[in-house]
């Protein structure tokens, strides 16, 4: 499904990730974690196109994408929700999941009742503006958003990232419950222990830069294996 | 502007001869690379815009100088040499104005210069012609007043044009009057003679608005003019966007007669405007395209023959045409291109046959004496002509404009002479 | 070492209550919103004349906008802060500097088209006069391991050598308090090293006192005094490194597990 | 006051909003969707206005007319930025000194191509008449154009696809892109739209002034410019009420003294608006909703 | 005046001591090879009236004088980051303003007070303008936009005060017809004096520019210019090195209205004559036309950018001038974005490096401003 071979990112003159490995299998959820810092974020721009590459090559179901801009890589079918709470606040809940819509633009689009569906509170809150939601509602929103358009593969920037903990539990959940469903594969960044222990299938440990390990699901269940590389 | 501030200009200008300009002895007035400049022949300077705000009213200016400059050398030329014309564009803008006045006066040393549509840009470069004591035809209708020793004013004056038009509206429809016009030099000068006139003919300025020069939106007036119901309209109102004031009385359906003196003969705006915008339009002009004689349809004819895609004849353009004429018969008279041999032959009375009619030059105060009449627009904007009267420049009369016997440079305006003002 | 004006550092820290006090600054309930969302909220902080004070948190817990209302880049909705005994809560940026605040930015922000001599003089010279400009250059490249670059130009500078250009041209107005926004982001191992030790050097020679706000635990064990974890625009707990890192719930606040 | 002198007033501030607004929503699209300030925008209408009034002389009825002019500065207006304005995309200085350049080609091509005026098209409707006044019915309906042309460019930006994406992009541009929005596509529609509404003023004008010269354009540029300031970057909160605040000033203080006095009374209350409100109109109704936000 | 020198030789040359304070990182061109030119630029248009005449150079001033105007531009924009439309705004200000004491007060005391009367009331009109906008919060485009209606406000007001209520003492403002009459350039009290004819106003004219060029440099290479250059990189950032950016700017627009203002003086003393149409949108995009080619942070190819064009727009006449110039206008925008000054340096500088690739290691030759 995606696929980054020896990429090197770098933000101005500051190199900021390099020699980047990584495989994601189609239905796999795939996390990568690491501190604050590491580059995390950086490498999530750079899987869907929101920064350039230095080197290195980056194919999405089969296509090499390296050198395509985001919005090529969401008609093709990646799904991004950004980190933290972007949406777009002075549009409406409703305004922003239409804006899903050109997304993967694919005959199969979700309806708008199925969304409804798996994230109700988007339904009563329709005409709310999004700035105006919580945290917690404008990550479901973003979520929702980018499952508008049917998304062969999600892309998470910290999705528990100033969200109460009670909620985060209801989001790794909800995600769950998509890569099941509707079997999207997921790929997400996080700091987050719960997050990373429930959510991923495997997963990357990121530090300075660059990729330093890679946990099967047995070693994602040992608590000491995945705090090494998120713990203060 | 007022005498004072000439003559000090002038004291102080004496001053330079003992000041910086010894610094500059062993510079030339042309420079080691420049010679004299200027052509070999005779030439004259048509500084006329085609382009920019007057471009509307310049265009025909220039080509009816051309064609005057084509006539005159097909028969010969003046004093037998061809005649060449120095006629880059001033675009509207004074101080190019400005500029081109110097080089037709220095480089191109042109034996008399034609320049200008608005009295702005006459007053601009009238500094420059002072100077250098140029021979000047401005041609122009204008506010009158201007006394200048080098400057001749073939336009008819507001004193002429509303002499015209506005004793014949009073009489044909009523004493009150209410004015409109351009909020400058102009349109003021020009709204002093309409209270003049008022006050000689019993009649009444009931109201009066300056309107500054480029406002579109006439909403205001139409409904300050609709308060009073005047028995007609005096607008002296100029340029594009004021006439967007007709267009807004054709909509409004506001059906009092107008006066004017400055409408259709310049911007021939009863060509351009659709019908009815200016019916019972009433202008005292002294030419119009229209004018239905044998002399001006020929001049008609011959106009369109060389410039087939000519937008409209206007009265300055005729201005230009006849006074290029004029000025060549008086240097043939003289015998010379020199100047002031020519002013003099001016100055001793001249008579052309402009396409008007016969024309005198008064060479008391270098302005012309005009047929005027008025002109009117029906509801079909066709224009009849009825009242023709001979007008002499009559202002600068009263006031002791005298050139040949006291040189000066002035522009007199009515409302140091006239109380009722 | 003279400063600019003598009058503006000769005041002995006073707190707010009047009493003389070793604190160099102190904010009262600083609280700061941004259209509805709280990003700081009722942040009592005190640093100490020539502390180091490490400030960390997780992303978004409103550690850099502590770092903007104490420059004056922002303009809290309520509360206020002493620096040096004095309210400077309204006082524009430029004052504060004036007063002994000095910043370095997270993101290298070097004048492009002058060269690091050109650089230095931008702060140099409001404080010492045009005939000392040289030496005072000089001196400030040599401590900060420069002096080859002189009349090198930013665009020519490794990463490192910016940051650092960066806190010398900071260092140069000789400031009491000196604010740094992740002075080691990006640097590698041997460069984070070298800062590390570069502001231990610092501090030991000036007295000065730093607000370090950084990502790199094991650069904040090698320089902090103290540090002041921020969670969710609040302080959550404060102490010294060793305490910090023992915190169980540092460590939730960190990992996200519940309370 | 009488009745019929308020509605005079009345009437002169229907005019001077509808003159404002049509004046300034082009260039408010442009400016406030794509921060380009289009110096040339006077000769967008004039684009208009010429389409509108040649047509309407080769015999097609007046609304007509005005479609081939909207249609015409549509199709000029993406051209133009296809081969100039879009290699000039956030460079907001260098993009006002290619407008400017664009605008004297302009002037003055259209003086070589059509001479120094063309005739006017006359306009429709008559006058409404009340006691001794008379009012053209046609200014008062351009009125209704302008609510008309800001109602839709409401809808258009609140209830289109194409709307949301283009608000989407202006808040967070990058985000919009990894929606798959092409920004560069929604540049050119914004441009193209912003030329159309200019397109639209210059149909609308063209049968309610003089005939159309050249310089037709530069009419409207005054109003515009200072409408765009005191509006501030939301153009659909900013356009409507720096027309109706400015256009109330104008009618009172023309109807009071002068239409002179009006147009300096306006130009003065805009400099003032500006230095209490940097942000205009629409920072002022941003932070009004967010204070109300807060107290909720 | 310059503690810091680039040139690290310890016995630097008179010459080089000389040129020091013109000299730094804030003006383009700092070799010998750039000072030769323009060495070789003020000769030749110091010999211009030598050699084409007295009344060619009296007709030419005029260009000098609005290139002074290009500078006042330069400055605020290249050097601060303010683009003003409102140049011609103190301009014209001061023009008038020289009228009307020059006009009243008739003698050389009147002309003497009006220059001086003139470029006060500019200087201060701009520091009102600049208090009331950088104070104000007003940033960045709305400083264009503002400046730009504050002229053509000017525009509207002078354009309607033609009537004789109009008259300041002798002095008629004239409305859409102009000032006329405006004493020439003279230095003086009561009769004894100096007075500039319009040949000697090209010089007069040359040496203002020649001065302000030179005295720039020394600014914009010393302390301040150093703050406004910083200022205009990093507003936030300077801020933080305890500059108040605010001040910095409001001196800035300031100095830039003054010399605006000198320029109008020497304007209408040219002319004798000043109408509203200085004040005009076309007018106020001149200043940023020629700043924009010639390279706004180049004080000499604005210079250069303002006596050229000007140059080419009088000689070409015709139906089709305005096309030209409109499209040259955008042509070199779309081309050379920066201005042509700033690309004939890296093109020169390119040509250098190529031909010469051994000697010279560290010091930067540059031949243009």
């Amino acid at each position: 499904m995606l696929d980054l071979t020896d990429v090197h990112v770098s933000y101005g003159t500051t190199p900021i990730l390099h020699d980047i490995d990584i495989t994601v299998d189609p239905g796999e959820i795939i996390g990568i974690m690491g501190k604050n810092g590491v580059g995390k974020t950086t490498l999530i721009k750079a899987v869907m196109g929101l920064l350039e590459v230095d080197a290195g090559t980056i194919t999405f179901d089969g296509d090499d994408v390296t050198s395509t801009g985001a919005a090529v890589r969401a008609r093709r079918g990646m799904g991004y929700i950004p980190q933290g709470r972007d949406v777009f606040p002075e549009l409406t809940v409703e305004e922003n999941l239409r804006m899903g819509e050109t997304i993967h633009a694919a005959d199969d689009r979700l309806q708008y009742e199925a969304v409804y569906d798996f994230f109700p509170i988007l339904e009563e809150r329709q005409s709310q503006t999004a700035g105006t939601l919580s945290g917690g509602q404008q990550q479901l929103l973003a979520i929702g958003r980018a499952l508008i358009g049917n998304p062969k593969l999600l892309v998470l920037d910290e999705p528990s990232e100033g969200v109460q903990p009670s909620i985060v539990q209801d989001i790794t959940r909800d995600l769950q419950r998509v890569n099941e469903e509707l079997e999207t594969t997921i790929i997400f960044v996080e700091q987050n222990l719960h997050v990373v222990q429930h959510l991923a299938e495997r997963c990357y440990a990121i530090d300075k830069g660059t990729i330093v390990d890679e946990l099967g699901s047995d070693r994602l269940e040992s608590r000491e294996a995945v705090t090494e590389y998120l713990a203060v | 502007m007022t005498r004072r501030s000439i003559s000090r200009r002038s004291a102080l200008a004496g001053g330079v001869a003992s000041g910086l300009a010894a610094i500059g002895g062993c510079l030339s007035e042309g420079g080691i690379l420049n010679g004299s400049g200027g052509s070999d022949g005779p030439m004259i300077g048509v500084l006329e815009d085609r382009s920019g705000e007057f471009a509307l009213n310049g265009t025909a200016k220039w080509q009816a100088s051309l064609l005057a400059v084509e006539e005159l050398n097909a028969d010969g030329g003046v004093l037998g040499e061809e005649l060449d014309v120095y006629d880059p564009d001033p675009q509207s803008d004074n101080q190019r104005y400005q500029e081109l006045t110097r080089e037709a006066l220095n480089r191109e040393g042109v034996d008399a210069l034609w320049a200008g549509y608005s009295s702005a840009t006459r007053e601009a470069i009238r500094p420059i012609i002072n100077e250098e004591e140029q021979l000047y035809f401005y041609t122009t209708q204008y506010e009158g007043g201007v006394c200048d020793r080098t400057t001749f004013a073939m336009g008819a004056t507001a004193r002429q044009q509303l002499g015209a038009v506005i004793p014949y509206m009073i009489e044909e429809y009523g004493p009150r009057i209410y004015t409109i016009a351009a909020d400058y030099n102009f349109g003021q000068i020009s709204g002093d003679w309409v209270r003049l006139l008022a006050d000689e003919h019993d009649a009444e300025v009931v109201g009066e608005e300056f309107i500054p020069l480029g406002e579109t939106d006439f909403g205001s007036t139409i409904n300050a003019i609709q308060g009073e119901d005047p028995d007609f309209i005096a607008s002296m109102l100029v340029g594009d966007g004021h006439a967007n004031f007709y267009e807004q009385r054709a909509d409004n359906e506001l059906d009092v007669p107008m006066a004017s003196s400055t409408t259709m003969a310049q911007g021939y705006e009863h060509r351009r405007l659709d019908p009815p915008a200016l019916e019972d339009m009433y202008v005292g002009v002294n030419y119009m395209e229209e004018l239905e004689t044998d002399r001006n349809a020929a001049f008609v004819d011959a106009f369109y023959e060389q410039f087939p895609d000519a937008d409209y004849l206007n009265q300055e353009a005729q201005n230009n045409y006849f006074s290029i004429h004029m000025w060549a018969e008086a240097v043939e008279a003289a015998g010379t291109f020199d100047q002031e041999a020519v002013i003099a032959e001016l100055e001793d009375g001249i008579e052309v046959e402009a396409p008007e009619g016969d024309v005198e030059l008064d060479p008391e105060t270098h302005h012309m004496t005009h047929h005027m009449r008025i002109g009117r627009a029906d509801g079909e904007h066709e224009v009849t002509f009825s009242d023709e009267q001979y007008i002499e420049p009559s202002f600068l009369h009263e006031v002791g404009c005298n050139l040949p016997d006291d040189p000066e440079q002035t522009q007199y305006e009515p409302d140091e002479f006239y109380d009722e003002i | 070492m003279a400063a600019s004006d003598p009058t503006v550092k000769t005041t002995r820290a006073v707190d707010e209550t009047g009493e003389r006090s070793s604190r160099i600054l102190q904010t009262r309930d600083l609280h700061k919103e941004f259209g509805g969302l709280t990003a700081t909220d009722t942040v009592d902080f005190a640093v100490e004349e020539g502390e180091l004070r490490c400030l960390i948190g997780p992303n978004g817990a409103g550690k850099s906008t502590v770092l903007n209302l104490i420059t004056g880049q922002l303009e809290p909705t309520a509360g206020s802060i002493y620096y040096d005994g004095i309210d400077i809560t309204s006082l524009p940026s430029h004052e504060r500097v004036d007063r002994g605040i000095s910043m370095k930015f997270q993101v290298p922000t070097l004048y492009e088209d002058l060269t690091a001599r050109q650089n230095l003089r931008i702060p140099l010279q409001r404080i010492v006069d045009a005939a000392e400009f040289e030496t005072r250059t000089r001196e400030l490249l040599a401590q900060f391991d420069l002096l080859a670059e002189i009349d090198e130009t930013p665009a020519t500078l490794s990463h490192g050598q910016q940051q650092r250009l960066e806190i010398a041209m900071a260092m140069a107005l000789e400031p009491t308090l000196m604010l740094l926004d992740e002075p080691v982001a990006g640097l590698s191992v041997e460069e984070t090293a070298e800062v590390a030790e570069l502001l231990r050097t610092i501090r030991a020679q000036e007295g000065v006192a730093f607000i370090v706000i950084e990502h790199d635990i094991d650069f904040v064990e090698t320089i902090a005094d103290r540090v002041t974890v921020l969670d969710q625009g609040s302080i959550f707990t404060e102490g010294t490194i060793e305490e910090v890192k023992t915190d169980p719930a540092v460590r939730r606040i960190y990992l996200g597990e519940e309370t | 006051m009488n009745g019929y002198e308020l509605l005079n007033v009345t009437f002169q501030f229907l005019e001077s909003f509808a003159f404002i607004v049509l004046a300034t929503v082009g260039l408010a699209v442009i400016f406030g969707m794509m921060g380009i300030i289009n110096l040339a925008h006077g000769e967008f209408i004039l684009v208009g206005a010429y389409a509108t009034t040649l047509s309407a002389h080769q015999g097609l009825p007046l609304p007509a007319a005005m479609l081939v002019g909207v249609v015409a500065t549509t199709i000029f207006g993406i051209v133009l930025e296809r081969t100039i304005i879009r290699r000039l995309y956030g460079r907001l200085l260098d993009s006002m000194v290619a407008t400017f350049g664009i605008s004297l080609v302009l002037v003055q091509l259209t003086r070589i191509l059509f001479g120094n005026s063309i005739d006017q098209v006359s306009t429709p409707f008559g006058a409404i008449s009340y006691g001794s006044y008379s009012y053209s019915l046609y200014r008062v309906l351009l009125a209704g154009a302008a609510i008309a042309t800001l109602l839709g460019l409401y809808l258009l930006f609140t209830r289109t696809a194409f709307g949301i994406r283009a608000r989407a992009t202006i808040q967070d541009e990058e985000t919009a892109r990894s929606m798959g929005v092409d920004t560069d596509r929604m540049y050119m529609s914004t441009f193209a739209i912003g030329s159309a509404l200019a397109g639209l003023t210059g149909a609308l004008y063209a049968p309610a002034r003089a005939s159309p010269t050249p310089e037709f354009g530069s009419e409207f540029l005054v109003d515009a410019f200072v409408a765009v300031v005191v509006g501030g970057p939301s153009v659909l909160v900013g356009t409507p009420l720096a027309g109706g605040f400015l256009g109330l000033i104008e009618a009172f203080f023309t109807f009071q003294w002068t239409q002179f006095i009006g147009t300096v009374a306006m130009l003065v209350a805009a400099i003032v608006m500006i230095r209490l409100l940097p942000d205009g109109f629409s920072g002022l109704v941003e932070s009004v909703r967010t204070s109300w936000r807060e107290s909720e | 005046m310059e503690g810091v020198r680039m040139s690290s030789e310890p016995n630097s040359s008179l010459l080089e001591r000389v040129r020091s304070p013109f000299e730094g990182p804030n003006t383009l061109g700092n070799s010998n090879g750039f000072w030769l030119t323009f060495g070789v630029g003020v000769v030749s248009l110091a010999l211009y009236p030598v050699l084409f005449g007295t009344y060619a150079a009296g007709e030419r001033a005029v260009f000098l004088v609005y290139a002074l105007l290009g500078v006042s531009l330069c400055f605020v924009w290249g050097f601060c980051g303010i683009l003003s439309f409102g140049q011609v705004a103190f301009f014209g200000v001061s023009g008038y303003t020289f009228g009307i004491v020059g006009l009243n007060v008739s003698s050389y005391t009147g002309v003497t007070l009006g220059i001086v009367a003139g470029i006060a009331v500019a200087t201060l009109f701009a520091a009102a303008l600049g208090y009331f906008m950088f104070y104000g919060g007003v940033r960045d485009v709305y400083v264009t936009i503002i400046t730009l209606v504050v002229a053509l406000v000017l525009k509207t007001f002078m354009d309607q005060t033609a009537g004789g209520e109009w008259a300041v003492g002798e002095a008629e403002l004239g409305g859409f017809n102009g000032m006329r009459n405006i004493p020439n350039l003279a230095i003086g009290v009561g009769d004894i004096g100096i007075e500039v004819s319009r040949a000697m106003h090209y010089y007069v004219a040359l040496a203002a520019l020649i001065g302000v060029y030179l005295g720039l440099r020394v600014l914009v290479n010393g302390r301040f210019g150093y703050a406004m250059v910083a200022t205009l990189e990093d507003e936030t950032r300077t801020e933080m090195f305890g500059y108040n950016t605010t001040f910095i700017k409001l001196v800035t627009f300031t100095l830039g209205g003054a010399l605006a203002g000198l320029s109008g003086v020497l304007y209408v003393t040219w002319g004798n004559y000043i109408n509203p149409q200085q004040f005009a949108i076309t007018a106020a995009s001149m200043p940023v036309i020629w700043a924009s080619i010639g390279g706004r942070d180049s004080i000499a190819g604005t210079i250069a950018a303002a006596i050229v064009l000007q140059w080419i727009e009088l000689q070409l006449s015709g139906e089709w001038a305005l096309v030209i110039v409109g499209s040259l206008l955008v042509f070199v925008i779309l081309v050379m974005p920066e201005g042509i000054a700033p690309r004939l340096r890296t093109f020169v500088l390119d040509r250098q490096s190529s031909s010469e690739p051994t000697t010279t290691p560290a010091t930067t030759e540059e031949v243009t401003d």
